[in-house]
């Protein structure tokens, strides 16, 4: 199996498990609250958070690289504060993982803004009857409810993430063991004269990885679909 | 030793860059992270602080505006590798003087001629400079499908989505579904130079030894195995 | 504890304006469709701020626009029984049931889980989801969990409307069992003279945004002239002691000495209830009438007669167990030549008081 | 047109076989929830494949499952007339009307547009969309949208359900009218009494999936034995002619040369109209009662008594207007010592015959 | 105005719009019944299809760009053949329009689909009574319903073609006027120092169009869908 690939390969497909894991597990709860937002409140600006939100979908991702880049490089405005206080996204995997979450934010937001905008606000409002406060209203009620639209989008997102690349590239490099993450493996073997099998099998363990992330957000979408209809 | 280097290096010296830094590794025990990807990236990525120690650009350019902003090591600068343009075609191709009378638009016979982006690509602008100085490039430059880096080019020209390309010599001297009809002479476009420095923030000891490292003799095999010339003298 | 309710409020073509008190008890908000009840419960409930009024239950005020107090929703400490129960799907009942003792105060009355349970006979529900249940289990665990919210009042908007006559008539008891047996104030919409009749302690009547008529239920539901939904629902409440208990399956009530037959209620020897008779179900004669397959035969004196603009007439009868109202033509009224002072009986068959008015 | 109608089919728990007979006029699918009716009327317009069965219209096979046939829904040429109307809320009313006409076979009877506006009272409505109408008004356009469609048979399960009873009174009059006056089969599903009362032609009693008794209207509503939803329910149809309206309001209509009296009736003099009389509204009396306010009074001789579990029991009297149904206690049986073949006299208040047992 | 960017940055501003438009319209039936087919049709091999149709959102763009070179390249086993029907796609514009199709299909497709997931059926099946054929219920009935979210899709799609460079330009290169893109002349300036201020004002120029678009469906998606719903 490991001589399948080079070792470096290998490494370059864990560390995109690891990016994208933690690029969905971070925006989550973002994601979450910006749907919400979107979905349920009305305030001046909403047009413009939502059109910030689509912007990464937008922009060819060279661009939102090179936008994060120069915000949160180490001698960014937000870099370089961050820095101080011990946060550093530049040349990290964890920079990876930034490029990657803010890339499939849009997707994240779509599918549960979706799921949001269909659950009854009158059972939030039966639950405010009862004496809970807001946000236990949502974490009791509302939450449980759009589960299955909060997996398809973060599975969604998982998916992106591990096909993110130009973004990745142009903020974080492409570091082997640090950022050198699937796509960006990829690039580097068809950027030489035969690397075009090395890059067809990491495109090949790419798709699994992503395709199995699909089939299992559908599954495990209509099942908790089910357990939250109470059939 | 057990250091540890970080290399920026255009992404096209993937496979030298890869022997090489296993020749190192075996011979100092450092352990080499090279990083490729566009030189313009990398550069950009080298204004905004990266955290490298070793330069090597597929052009002049980037690495002079690096020097200019004082964010290399000048001392340490040196001439790495030089390049070639050649003409490639499908495999079988008849090969083609390369000179001012040929009628390179005829010869594409309507299909396209491959190259890297003529105004933002190291080998679509030394092509472009090529055809220029041969008084070619008004008639071909209609044809002309640019991609977005070299590789691409000679892709277009291996599945046959055009019938010839610009390329480096380094590039095409793998390919088995290309042939090389001609190469460009070095005098029609500006030299072709790989520099290598150190940067200025890197205080990395082991800077000095990994640059007489890559030209040394190991790395002067590597590099000419992928079809470099090696301008370094050791 | 006593409910005072006042609030103005104005929609597009719709303006409200109602004061009322609500003691403990069924108070229940009687009108037509579109006369503002939904409206007034949303302003008490907290889901609607009414452009002016007070709401306080003791001195405990929840609303007052003027000294601009307004407690949100869920610091009103209501237990609010909607129309279609509104049970948490994703929940089990047992945990629908808990889900607002939480936030109740530590100091509340805690209605016990275990009583509340036995008392709606949900027991066997509770490890099930509420896709699982019936139309009425659904209803009376939502009663449940609006009751173990350990609420300061209770609000229900119609909670029988979405129900057939069989479900209404397995929950209805429920209710009535929350009145005698619980302190809690209740604002109860409805639109059903039958409910209305069965459940009321109070009843304010509204029309068109305005109060028509406040006070207990004998006396609202038993005055035609405020009966918002028209004669035809009219009907008197009498009220009943239970006699005896028969054989042949029926209870001997006694209503201020008058014998009345009712298919056998489970209530024991002694037990107050009320009845409700509906007016059109009355039939009225001079003589008193002998042979008759009806049991029940109220002697009394015409009280009033209203006529109506169709061929109907209401002739209210004051009777020893109270004031009965019966609805006839114009023609029978003239052939009976009834009038105000003539004496006469009232005959309403057995089998026609039916069970819904029997509380 | 007769629609025959055979079908086998099986649910997890649940199992249907009935065959029935569908003349012209309105058959009445009658039966409590759960019964299968729903199920049938699937099956008739192919939106449910039975296990086995045959459904035809006069000789047209619409499904056999023996010769393997079954019509695609489209092919059906239906009109449904569904409980919750489902007009297209993106039409205007007379694209909804329209919508059925583009597939009616050129050949087929068109019913013309003009007058089933006219009929159904739409006309303004035409350019608004199903969103702005009220639920009864909607109901009235689905029930043009059939019609338009040139159907062979129409369909129609519980159309008024999900209607308050001001909205039901709205609509019936408009079933009414298509049984006189449209030539299509209709096969309605009901199980509200009163309805299938004034409504049906034929009725199919149906009971947990099995036909419990089918025949004309009359026969099968006077049989209590034959009412599925239980004796309460149970109750006599009349026929009746109209005689005269006078002045007071009401008109006097001859049931067999017994005269009755109900609120003014829209029938001109000499119409047959359709009386029904709710057996639990029957009061009987050996005597003839004198100087009663009930206008009604039809003489008649006992033809059986039947005892219930409860303290009740049924009275079939024979009378000049046909069988009349009476619900008594048995206290009542005892006390008046009626047996059959005794003379009585059912009384029946004036007003207790509503207008929706009119037709 | 002119002055302000070079001509052949507006002429690849125009392309852009020519190519995302003509994306969009193009692949909008196709996601229609793809979306379709998802939503109320159970088939063998529906996983796969599903699979199928978020391929580009998973994979590297570049990679998705030379499976449609060696797909649909002139020497490729569909090019080859379509090009003798007249129908070429490499180094057009066409091709551009195709590959930003094939980009923006999944958002598309899954745009719809849950639109379609939310439409009664019970609505179709009255138009079937009436005698509707199947199709003649989905034009008249469904379709209608859906309007407001297949808008949403097709104006996601065109944003998300208005800023497809990977596959693009893999597929069929920059040739100015023809298949320089928006992204494509965003990359050429970003590779050569001193093009940024250039970039910038593309990057800004390709923001205002997917802004525009991204808030004009959700204001016709709102007004749509208050017609539909007949209000
Ligand atoms: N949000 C609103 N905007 C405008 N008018 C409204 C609004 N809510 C209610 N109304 C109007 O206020 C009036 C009273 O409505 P309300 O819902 O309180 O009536 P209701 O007595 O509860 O009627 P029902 O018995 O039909 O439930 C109605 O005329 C209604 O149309
Ligand atoms: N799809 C189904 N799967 C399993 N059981 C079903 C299904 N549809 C109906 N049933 C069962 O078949 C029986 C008959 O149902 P049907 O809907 O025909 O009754 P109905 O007479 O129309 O009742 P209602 O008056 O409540 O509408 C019921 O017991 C029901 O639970
Ligand atoms: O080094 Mo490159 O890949 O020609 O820009
Ligand atoms: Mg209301
Ligand atoms: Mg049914």
């Amino acid at each position: 199996m490991t001589g399948w690939l080079p070792p470096e390969a290998w490494s370059a497909v864990a560390l995109s498990l690891k990016v994208s894991l933690w690029a969905t597990l971070c925006s989550l709860p973002l994601g979450v609250f910006t749907a919400y937002a979107l979905a349920r409140w009305r305030f001046p600006g909403r047009g413009l958070v939502n059109g910030l939100v689509h912007l990464p979908l937008i922009l060819p991702p060279v661009v939102t690289g090179y936008i994060l880049l120069l915000s949160m490089g180490p001698q960014g405005p937000l870099g370089g504060p961050l820095a101080q206080i011990g946060v550093v996204f530049a040349f990290r995997w964890t920079g990876a993982a930034l490029a990657a979450g803010i890339m499939a934010f849009p997707l994240m937001v779509r599918a549960i803004r979706l799921s949001i905008e269909a659950v009854d606000p009158k059972l939030e409002q039966a639950a405010a009857t009862l004496g809970a406060p807001r946000l236990w209203v949502f974490a009791s009620v509302t939450l449980p409810m759009i589960l299955p639209g909060v997996i398809a989008g973060a599975i969604l997102a998982f998916a992106k993430a591990m096909g993110e690349f130009g973004a990745t590239i142009t903020f974080v490099s492409n570091i082997p063991g640090q950022t050198q993450t699937l796509p960006s493996a990829i690039y580097a073997f068809l950027q030489v004269p035969g690397g075009e099998a090395a890059a067809v099998k990491l495109v090949l363990v790419s798709v699994a990885v992503a395709m199995g992330a699909l089939l299992l957000s559908e599954v495990i979408g209509r099942r908790v679909a089910r357990r939250v209809a109470g059939i | 030793g057990e250091g540890r280097l970080t290399v920026f290096a255009a992404a096209s010296m993937k496979n030298a860059m890869d022997e090489i830094a296993a020749g190192y590794e075996a011979e100092t025990g450092n352990v080499v992270d090279v990083s490729l990807a566009g030189s313009s990236a990398l550069a950009r990525q080298i204004q905004q602080g990266a955290p490298a120690d070793i330069f090597i650009s597929a052009n002049t350019d980037w690495m002079d505006r690096l020097e200019a902003e004082g964010l290399i090591n000048a001392d340490s600068r040196f001439d790495l590798l030089g390049n070639a343009i050649v003409l490639v075609a499908a495999k079988g191709a008849a090969p083609v003087d390369i000179g001012p009378d040929m009628d390179l638009a005829a010869r594409l016979n309507g299909g396209r001629l491959a190259m890297a982006l003529v105004e933002a690509v190291p080998a679509g602008i030394y092509g472009k400079a090529s055809l220029e100085a041969l008084g070619q490039w008004d008639s071909v430059a209609p044809m002309v499908a640019q991609a977005d880096n070299v590789r691409a080019a000679l892709a277009l020209v291996a599945v046959g989505a055009a019938p010839m390309g610009i390329v480096y010599a380094s590039d095409a001297v793998a390919e088995p579904r290309v042939d090389v009809v001609g190469t460009f002479p070095a005098d029609s476009h500006p030299p072709i130079v790989y520099p290598a420095a150190k940067l200025s923030s890197s205080d990395n000891p082991l800077d000095a030894g990994f640059l007489a490292y890559l030209r040394g003799a190991e790395a002067r095999a590597a590099f000419e195995r992928q079809g470099f010339a090696v301008l370094a003298q050791e | 504890m006593t409910v005072s309710v006042r609030l103005q409020h104005s929609f597009g073509g719709f303006g409200l304006d109602v004061a009322f008190e609500a003691p403990a008890g069924i108070t229940v908000l009687f009108g037509r469709s579109g006369s503002g009840k939904t409206t007034i419960i949303n302003a008490v409930a907290g889901l609607l701020t009414p452009d002016a009024g007070r709401i306080a239950i003791d001195g405990w005020v929840m609303l007052d626009t003027e000294a601009r107090v307004a407690l949100p929703v869920h610091r009103r400490r209501l237990g609010y029984i909607f129309q279609d129960a509104r049970l948490f799907p994703h929940l089990s009942v047992r945990q629908n049931l808990l889900f607002g003792q939480f936030f109740a105060p530590k100091s509340a009355p805690r209605a016990d889980m275990g009583r509340v349970v036995e008392m709606l006979g949900i027991g066997p529900l509770l490890a099930r989801r509420p896709a699982m249940l019936s139309g009425g289990e659904r209803q009376r665990v939502a009663i449940g969990r609006a009751l173990l919210a350990a609420p300061r009042l209770i609000l229900a908007d119609e909670p029988l409307a979405a129900l057939d006559e069989a479900r209404k008539a397995e929950i209805l008891p429920y209710f009535e069992r929350l009145r005698d047996e619980v302190s809690v104030p209740i604002l109860y919409v409805s639109h059903a003279p039958a409910e209305v009749a069965r459940l009321a302690t109070t009843v304010v009547a509204l029309e068109g945004g305005r109060v028509t008529g406040q006070g207990p239920a004998m006396q609202i539901l038993g005055d035609p002239n405020l009966m918002p939904t028209g004669v035809r629902d009219a009907g008197a409440l009498l009220q009943a002691v239970v006699v005896r208990h028969h054989d042949d399956g029926l209870s001997e009530l006694s209503a201020g000495g008058v014998p009345l037959f009712v298919p056998r209620v489970p209530h024991p020897t002694g037990a107050s209830l009320r009845l409700r008779i509906a007016a059109s179900e009355v039939i009225l004669s001079r003589a008193r009438p002998e042979g008759l397959s009806a049991l029940n035969i109220l002697p009394g004196v015409v009280e009033a007669i209203r006529e109506g603009e169709g061929p109907g007439a209401m002739v209210s009868l004051d009777t020893p167990a109270g004031r009965v109202l019966a609805r006839l033509t114009r023609r029978s009224v003239t052939a009976m030549d009834l009038r105000v002072g003539v004496a006469c009986h009232a005959i309403v068959k057995t089998v026609a008081i039916a069970p819904e008015n029997v509380s």
